[in-house]
């Protein structure tokens, strides 16, 4: 599956590679940074998984192989843009500020949301398949009126590619020609459901069917990854319209905790890709080529572990929510059946909010 | 006072224009809205007045008319979609249910969801399939939804600016039999708030409760009620979600019987609720059971039938025999 | 009469096989349904005895999943669609409701819509959001469908059975909250019919009508409340449209007194159908106003506060009080 | 628009072309054949406007101009095929062996259908767009499974393919390989909305993205549509898997006869789709190729008159159905609402069903 139709800069094994139409233009402080939010990130997952099984989270979506991916394009966005993620955008949450305890409301069930969308220009996660596509479409064209030059990104996965609404927002995209970047995280398995359901050719060939490029990128290449999106959306900026880049990676987790991959695919499958790993393949690159110290890469996961422990504490302190929060926000403007709901519960006594 | 006559649809048309001309944020979006004004022409005018950038003509997809609006008003933009006719809103369920009903609580209240989804709704106007559905309890059953509904040309021009100017996201069904029926609008002040009902003709014997399209045909029975010696208190609810059951329960106090009229069938509908809820606050006052006279539980039927189908004049004069004739 | 015993879950599971074996054209449809049984494993095993022809993997895409099972009983198939959870319903509601809903009339009665639509409903699984929504009044109120609910193993076993013969499209709720709980199956003999209410237990002051997940917590209310000299009756309401108003009825006559408990919120719903309903069936033997005990009118709460979203046994014995307090 | 990436088989003027992929297997009965039903789907068409200008239907939807994509298309079909339209294919429904007045029902509101689907096979219309894209789709899975050799034909035109429900069927027949043609009547409008707001580039490609073939052919040459469309059903049927089918046209009547087009769109563009005409274009070549006289000619004409004559005085006949038939078919099952509604109507008395 892998073929020339993708575009790398870096081997498996950390060594550049030629391509005609994307160089890496970082130098090493922006690779080890890259670097450092990868080893992060992962370090964020294996806390929030083992918060879970210890009963912390009722929930969690691990990212483990997608770091590239996802910090690739989180670091090519702007402050001014915007982005629309799924669930599983925790390093794209990272990149835009999103402090991680934030990003954990929603797997400890304290929040259906997090953070503060506006705050972060990154949207509260998007939970029923392809609906983000549409909204960051509408949220392109709100830019367009505007006049402004800003481009919004778009997550998704390989699944959810077949969804109706993704599709919709492929024609939509293309018909005003929306300052949109569409990142779909091929991640090969939606669940239990392999990529081949989901469509017989490259996933990004699709985007071509609707008058607009697309583009698969090797998902855990951080540096072509950042070319190709830092390329899209320049693009997408300046009215170059909407890109679908396909993201060839790999989950090398389970889909979320509560999932069982060993009962739909092979642990062969799983080695492959743990040879790809994104991590160590950036790693190669910074000791081979600017003989990046252990040491170095000692601070990182010292920080990394000092990220884990502030939240492992921030997580523990996050109280159930008081039950009357429930009635908040539910409208914007009062609403009798709230007033009423807030009032029963009140005398009902279940909550700290004193009856009126 | 100054107050003009027009249609509703005229009234819809320059309520639109009023709130385009005060909000640069307000945008129309929906199938065939531009060149050719709806297919109502209720958006008549609007694109060659304030262009192609805020009347939006869509590709012919409801869950990306309603998915893009979601964006737009998290972007800043008040979106009014027109949907075409009642039965093509289903394909933006998914968007109104999932999105637009739940990202205002997702958003622990940072994004505002003031968003409009018009939808032309009830039959009556001799259509084919799918163009005379009656889905507003699917809306009002949502939470994080309000739903309003408009049957004459002051409503329509009122309701419509009041819905833009809303915070939250309204479903306005439009009575689209209704459409070509003038009346007075003033166009300085609105007659009442979106979300109170009206008492449309006073009485003391029953009161009717109904709304869209079913307010003309309770006012022609409550004509005919009088030469019966019955007098029916009219009213029009105007705001499905939330109900005003306050002046409801009013009429019902000094009626003490009731009968609801709704084209939907009676399933777990708007109807039910109004007999639940009333059943509920005037138990003591009730006397004869609420009925309800609605569209009968199949497809709607094909047009030719369909005045079989709504309730007439007469099904609610019988609905108001029986609870007359209940007296305990 | 041999019983076996059995999880929710398991009883499903045993259902749909039993139903393959006797039928050729039954399908199953969904996500995940093959290798993985679905992720609550209610098909487990069934891909790999059946096949992949009849147990089939969807691309992601319920609109699809729902529209290709029309096309497939037009051909004479019989498909039970798996939609992973109740909030995922949605994106297949066009389909529901333009065509499954209305092919069997569109047709003159020429295509049988043979389907079951299986949806894992209801809160209380601590699960994230649109995992927990009550989405049956949607349903409930589509003339063309029936919608009924399950939440032990018997009924599993013998409703999954009863709606695949069915020649009506089926809304299948199961309360996901009870799949690993055990019951007796009676393999042999159903226990009733597919649309007959079940009274759980007898009582004598105030009849508690439910379905789904609050079935459990309504006889859990029941016991506290012989602690304190009330006596309930317990309704399990297992067809949701059409209702057995015969049924709860029966039992009104008898308490006078009405209780409805669900976990959706009450605007519009099956329980104001029922209260509506009841309200006027048995007008002169309600002795009290019927209470409804619901989900608050807000989008669904993160899950750890789902409990007090949820009917709780202390707000059913509330609403209990209020129907013997209110005595005339 | 029209460019080399069309099929075409015979000029606007009705001369042959060559084509490299596709020849004509058509003799002069089999063309004089597809001539003949190109008339009487257009008289059909005529007399139908004129029954609505007269108040004898409710509404109308003219084909005036799609004569050559349906009739093609409608005779490339076998039997055993079967067909899902929208509310526009009364060629195809005429092909199927629909009598023209069950076609009329739905117009004259006195069916939501019309005529048995399962004895012509051919679904009654779906109006909902894009729907029957999907049904088409399951019907095709269920041939896979009986193991037939048979294959099913959706219809849609250009405004329908923005829906999610019709991308969706493009990814279900791909990755199922169903045995589906998809045929797309391209006649640049979706009642005001322009094709180009659909896409900006040629319908056909978007097959290409979802991994199946596309391909445009001139939908005003009813040799090129008979020719494309048999290629593409008779691949289906065994195991080739699903074709889109571009048939570009045009509509050169209203959208229905509620429309009012001159607020869209200019005349000059109807007139040069006139000049297409796809019922001149053949009766030249059978003119200048095969020598067919005018009293041939002649005969069809008083045929098609004879069929509008028939038709008019059928639909005349068409009575309001009794009220009481709202009950039949709701269900298929006993159902004690609709028993409930029933009771009701006939104590109302405004059926002609006596008091039970
Ligand atoms: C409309 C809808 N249907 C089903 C689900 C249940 N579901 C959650 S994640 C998932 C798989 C998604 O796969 P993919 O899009 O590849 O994303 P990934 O999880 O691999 O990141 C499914 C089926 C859902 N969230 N939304
Ligand atoms: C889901 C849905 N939305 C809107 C409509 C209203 N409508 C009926 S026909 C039509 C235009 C369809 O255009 P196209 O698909 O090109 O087919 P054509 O009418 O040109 O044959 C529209 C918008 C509908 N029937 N269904
Ligand atoms: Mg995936
Ligand atoms: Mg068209």
């Amino acid at each position: 599956m892998i073929g020339e139709e993708l575009v790398q800069l870096l081997t498996p094994e950390g060594e550049r590679i030629a391509n005609s139409e994307y160089e890496s233009t970082l130098g090493i402080d922006e690779i080890f940074g890259l670097y450092r939010d990868m080893v992060i990130i992962r370090r964020l997952c294996n806390e929030s998984t083992s918060l879970q099984r210890q009963g912390q989270l009722a929930l969690w979506a691990p990212v483990q192989g997608q770091e590239a991916a996802q910090i690739g394009a989180g670091r090519a966005l702007q402050p001014m843009d915007f982005t629309f993620p799924t669930y599983r955008e925790h390093g794209i949450a990272w990149c835009r500020g999103v402090p991680p305890k934030d990003m954990l409301r929603l797997f400890r069930a304290t929040s259906n949301g997090g953070w503060d969308p506006q705050k972060y220009r990154h949207s509260v996660p998007t939970v029923v398949l392809g609906n983000q596509a549409l909204n960051a479409v509408g949220y392109a064209m709100g830019i367009q009126r505007d006049g402004a030059e800003e481009a919004v990104m778009a997550f998704f996965g390989d699944g959810a590619s077949s969804q109706g609404d993704v599709l919709e927002s492929f024609v939509w995209a293309s018909s005003f020609n929306t300052p949109v970047v569409f990142f779909c995280q091929n991640n090969q398995w939606g669940i239990s459901t392999p990529m081949s359901i989901q469509s017989k050719i490259p996933l990004y060939h699709r985007a071509h069917g609707f008058g607009f490029p697309g583009i698969r990128v090797d998902g855990n290449d951080v540096l072509a990854v950042y070319e190709v999106t830092k390329r899209a959306l320049d693009s997408a900026r300046v009215g170059g319209g909407p890109t679908l880049i396909e993201a060839y990676t790999y989950r090398l987790g389970a889909h979320t905790t509560s999932d069982d991959p060993t009962r739909y695919r092979i642990d062969a499958e799983v080695e492959v890709w743990k040879h790809r790993d994104p991590i160590e393949r950036v790693k190669s690159l910074l000791v081979r080529e600017y003989h990046v110290k252990s040491a170095k890469f000692d601070e990182v996961i010292t920080e990394a572990d000092a990220m884990a422990l502030q939240l492992r504490e921030d997580v523990l302190a996050m109280d159930r929510p008081d039950p009357i929060t429930m009635f908040d926000h539910a409208y914007a403007a009062p609403h009798p059946l709230v007033e009423e709901g807030r009032r029963e519960m009140i005398e009902l006594g279940v909550s700290a909010a004193s009856p009126s | 006072m100054t107050t003009t006559n027009m249609t509703m649809a005229k009234a819809l048309n320059e309520g639109l224009r009023r709130a385009m001309e005060k909000n640069k944020k307000v945008l129309i979006m929906g199938e065939d809205v531009g060149k050719l004004g709806g297919v109502f022409r209720i958006t008549d005018g609007l694109q060659k007045d304030f262009g192609e950038d805020r009347v939006i003509d869509a590709p012919l997809a409801e869950s990306a008319i309603v998915g893009t609006a979601v964006g737009l008003a998290i972007r800043g933009y008040r979106t009014v979609c027109e949907i075409q006719f009642d039965g093509f809103v289903y394909p933006a369920f998914d968007q109104i249910v999932s999105q637009v009903a739940k990202l205002h609580k997702r958003s622990d209240g940072v994004y505002t969801m003031g968003l409009v989804i018009r939808i032309p709704f009830q039959g009556g106007i001799g259509a084919i399939e799918h163009h005379s559905e009656s889905p507003e309890a699917y809306f009002a059953q949502t939470a994080g939804l309000r739903v309003v509904s408009c049957s004459n040309p002051s409503d329509a021009y009122w309701m419509i600016q009041q819905s833009i100017e809303h915070d939250d996201p309204i479903i306005f069904c439009e009575a689209k039999s209704r459409y070509w029926e003038k009346g007075e609008v003033d166009l300085d002040n609105p007659p009442q708030g979106l979300f109170d009902a009206a008492v449309r003709r006073e009485g003391t014997d029953v009161t009717v409760i109904g709304y869209g399209s079913s307010v003309k045909t309770m006012l022609r029975a409550a004509d005919t009620a009088v030469a019966e010696g019955t007098s029916l208190e009219i009213i029009d609810a105007r705001s499905l979600a939330p109900l005003d059951l306050d002046t409801m329960a009013r009429s019902l106090e000094k009626t003490g019987r009731l009968v609801v009229v709704q084209e939907a069938p009676h399933m777990a509908s708007i109807g039910s609720e109004i007999v639940a809820e009333l059943s509920e606050r005037c138990f003591y006052s009730l006397r004869a059971p609420g009925l309800r006279v609605s569209g009968y539980h199949v497809p709607y039927p094909p047009s030719r039938i369909e005045e079989d189908y709504r309730p007439s004049v007469e099904r609610i004069l019988d609905a108001v025999d029986r609870v007359m004739g209940a007296e305990s």
